[in-house]
């Protein structure tokens, strides 16, 4: 365990939270649903309510105080999101509503331009639907296949399955999940953004979940696109982020028309603006575009030496504490893995745990995570959830444990 | 704790059911699934008495479990009269008298999120009824 | 005059809106801008504050407490959209992100499965872009015309060019703006509606500024589309709505795939939910439709007559007094209008226009306002713009008047 | 009222401009074009002089007058060091002696959304400068 930093004061941390001192139940609120959605820290409240109190107006087209102010703050986000991932430069930027919107934007355009019919896109057995149903989508309007990369029973990439898919050089864009969402598991980037360009393809990363853990570098990495969503990074929602290489984003047609993507328009004919606003049709998310500053602000200021290292305590002492529990299976065991614990319980139901636990306020997540392919080669059809935020006690991961002991007792 | 909802004879009917597997040969059958669970759930009807094929969560086994109990010996028309009050239950948590047993899930009315666990079983009844095999509550919310 | 309801209070209902009692350049804050975005009252930033400190969590997929709550408040947000425009069901409700995405929506789903190469959409000349983009790139996509209504004179359709646009059958939509956001027309919307319906083509209202201004009846109207932002609602930004009737909305595919849009997931295939869920992709702008809940409860306690009335008057004062300022020029005199006016003076740039007022306190907006193909047809190329909200004072058109007066003299 | 930037230079040179119109004969041009708002202008070196055509707002057309006063008799070194001087000018209302009458400009540097309204002159004499009449700057941001 490295010392280099310094711990995180979990318990002065949880005082930006407003939301962590309700009661649920009448019982301590213990949050552990953070990978769907983060709570959001007093300071993103206060940036959105400052920004609707002393500083509204619509953005990039007016001339007057409050549009100037407005269009600045909401700018200078794309500065703070550029330094956040370490774009090359800020037009590498697109602001879109989600994760799932910043895919759907990368398969509208880049790939119904860049892409030819016959042409192949790969994703794993663990994507998100976000990472799977736009490429399918796209498979059915414009002829591209649909390949999938096998994971081994760790819950990791299968190396052999990667270099059987890209097998024929068909495949053109190799899009995966930076960290998944079910079974916590990290892929190693860097080498896969190697393999992909190795092989004539671009690599697209889903960061919704990795963005929140660890410092991402997105040049380091040397990833072609990569997307996130604000509101599981303690920002709100309805702002998502796509960034792109320069060179990638110049190439592609616009996603949506309207205002604020066009250079001209005329009756019979546009044209476009250049990156990234080409993409950002018609009014922003201006209120939330700042918010996600505040939230950047925020978990920079926090440090993510010290996020990923906290996280790596309480996932380390979560995976304990789980597996003294008897009928308890945790899925997954990823060599590098975050703070996302899916598991099962002999004779209880997914639902039943969550509704169970959630009586003893203890919120967790129950389903198929919007990852029902991956359920499947689980053998599962849905699994209890408990993911982690910089707010995270390893007090609630005890609860968690004891409520589990109660349901196990009631079911057993 | 209030864990009224999973008391004994909800968690009992769910770990020993009586009506559960599919019956070699049956009258009518028909389904419901919840895309978004994974829940699944079949009823046939042989005869007058009724078996099920619950595949999901205990308060789904046990409300599957307790429809085919009060459901056994009667005809159509009594049992949409049951269905009815049995939605008011789950809605509500008003327990009712006709209602039997039935009244054990009465709880579910505080965990909106969990009502189709409960008024799956009777989807599929329904369109056991109606003939309709397919026609059982497939919906993803 | 209708004395029929009671006249606004509105020094009173300013109070509602913080940002209205900041000064500008030393100066009171006069902000003639609202049909660009409107501002928020406390009401609405109340709500927001509200659920992120104490209802938040994903929504739809949860099991837990603060899930449910998020998803009732998320989803009570619906009925109150479908009671504000009157719909059949509140499922003919879709969030979008803004009036330009519901826009788009339409144009990538329907317009690409029911319409056909060769069939036409018609526009009016007095568009926003995002209610001509789109089209041109649905043209260029798909085949489909793009066919141009002229207006008249005065800013008014022109119902000749409209039976000529519709002479050979083609046209199987019409999409109109119900207000244009430069001239203040109000277009006759249930006749527009009956006129298309009669020739077989589907009518679509872009009601980004008309929903501000009076009550909209979707149903009365017979609109089969009807778009709006709520942002110029005195909502956040980030949450926009398409309304389409049932029938219209089941024949629909999806526009993004991922989370919460499908009804099942398999590697190889998806099935997608019912509508509205088919269109919703991903985490939905959960905080900003719960502060569009909050605006639209708002402006209905205020009330859409007493707002209609208020609006008229300002609009038949702005016209008075501006029509005294020697070389100033209105652009649009549409028999039935609403409180948008847009002028270009004598020697003086709409540019240097905006500057010289802003340094006044008074905000206006100034350019082609996203209307170029406009800006053309009237022989311009940008006008000022003032535009009035439920806020608005008198006084705040006389001190507009002053200023341009000053505008003048500076530029005599 | 601080109408500072609208001072008697500026409005003057606005309204009576001494270098506007295309000249019939010209040795080089480059047009710009800020499309956010419609403003256009092109420049045209006749010899060692500049004349323009500015569509727009006040504040381009005296940067047009001004900026065609001060490259007249300047080479293009020469010519590159002024605009460098300019852009510090309009950017941080730093007024600077080598500058001269363009001074009258300083005001821009409080209303950022119209310096390209001061700068899109100097865009397209460099285009002008560069030989290439198309490399203006068109953005429309
Ligand atoms: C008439 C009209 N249509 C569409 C829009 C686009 O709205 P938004 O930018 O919120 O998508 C606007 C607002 O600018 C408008 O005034
Ligand atoms: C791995 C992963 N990808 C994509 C998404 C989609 O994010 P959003 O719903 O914010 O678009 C999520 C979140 O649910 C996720 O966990």
């Amino acid at each position: 365990m490295s010392q280099a930093t310094q711990p995180l004061d979990v318990h002065k941390l949880r005082e930006d939270f407003p939301i962590l001192s309700q009661k649920v139940h009448g019982k301590p609120f213990v949050f552990l649903d953070s990978g769907a959605s983060a709570q959001k820290p007093k300071q993103v409240i206060e940036a959105m309510r400052f920004v609707m109190e002393a500083q509204y107006a619509n953005v990039h087209r007016g001339l007057h105080y409050m549009s100037e102010k407005a269009s600045d703050a909401y700018e200078a986000v794309r500065d703070k999101v550029a330094e956040l991932i370490n774009a090359g430069s800020r037009d590498e930027i697109v602001f879109t509503r989600n994760a799932t919107e910043s895919v759907n934007l990368v398969a509208y355009t880049w790939g119904r331009s860049a892409l030819k019919p016959g042409d192949a896109v790969a994703v794993s057995e663990m994507e998100h639907h976000a990472n799977l149903v736009p490429w399918q989508m796209l498979r059915d309007a414009h002829g591209t296949a649909l390949r999938i990369v096998k994971i081994t029973e760790s819950g990791e990439l299968d190396w052999d399955s990667l270099e059987e898919v890209f097998a024929d050089g068909k495949v053109k864009l190799l899009s995966l999940t930076h960290m998944s969402n079910v079974l916590g598991t990290y892929t190693p980037v860097e080498r896969l953004a190697k393999f992909a360009h190795e092989r004539g393809a671009k690599l697209m990363l889903d960061g919704a979940q990795a963005i929140v853990h660890r410092a991402v570098d997105v040049r380091a990495i040397d990833a072609d696109f990569y997307v996130f969503s604000g509101h599981k990074l303690y920002g709100p929602t309805g702002i998502g982020v796509l960034y792109a290489k320069a060179e990638i984003l110049e190439q592609m047609p616009p996603f949506m028309g309207g205002g604020d993507m066009i250079a001209s328009v005329g009756y019979q004919n546009s044209t476009w603006a250049k990156p990234p606003h080409r993409f950002e049709a018609g009014t922003p998310a201006i209120i939330e575009t700042i918010g996600l500053g505040a939230a950047i602000d925020y978990v920079r200021a926090v440090g993510f030496d010290a996020i990923a290292e906290h996280e790596r305590h309480l996932t380390e002492h979560a995976l304990g504490v789980l597996s003294q529990i008897e009928g308890l299976r945790i899925l997954g065991s990823a060599q590098d893995r975050g703070g996302v614990i899916s598991f099962v319980m002999k004779d209880a139901h997914a639902h039943d745990i969550a509704t169970l636990l959630d009586r003893q306020g203890i919120a967790v997540r129950a389903g198929h995570h919007c990852a029902e392919p991956l359920m499947g080669r689980l053998g599962v059809t849905s699994t209890a959830r408990a993911s982690f935020g910089l707010y995270t006690l390893p007090e609630e991961i005890d609860a968690l444990a004891t409520g589990l002991e109660r349901v196990r007792k009631i079911f057993a | 704790m209030n864990e009224a909802l999973y008391d004994s004879i909800v968690l009992d009917r769910a770990r020993h059911p009586r009506h559960a597997g599919r019956p070699a040969a049956f009258d009518a059958m028909g389904a419901g699934e919840n895309r978004m669970c994974g829940d699944q759930v079949s009823i046939f009807r042989v005869g007058s008495t009724y078996r099920h094929e619950a595949v999901g969560c205990a308060i789904l086994a046990a409300s599957a479990e307790l429809m085919c109990d009060a459901a056994t010996g009667k005809n159509a028309g009594e049992i949409a009269i049951l269905a009815k009050s049995f939605e008011q239950l789950v809605k509500t948590g008003q327990a009712s008298p006709e209602l039997g047993d039935l009244n054990a899930l009465a709880g579910i009315a505080q965990y909106p999120s969990r009502l189709r666990c409960a008024t799956l079983p009777w989807s599929a009844l329904k369109a056991s009824l109606a003939g309709d095999p397919g026609a059982g509550d497939r919906d993803h919310d």
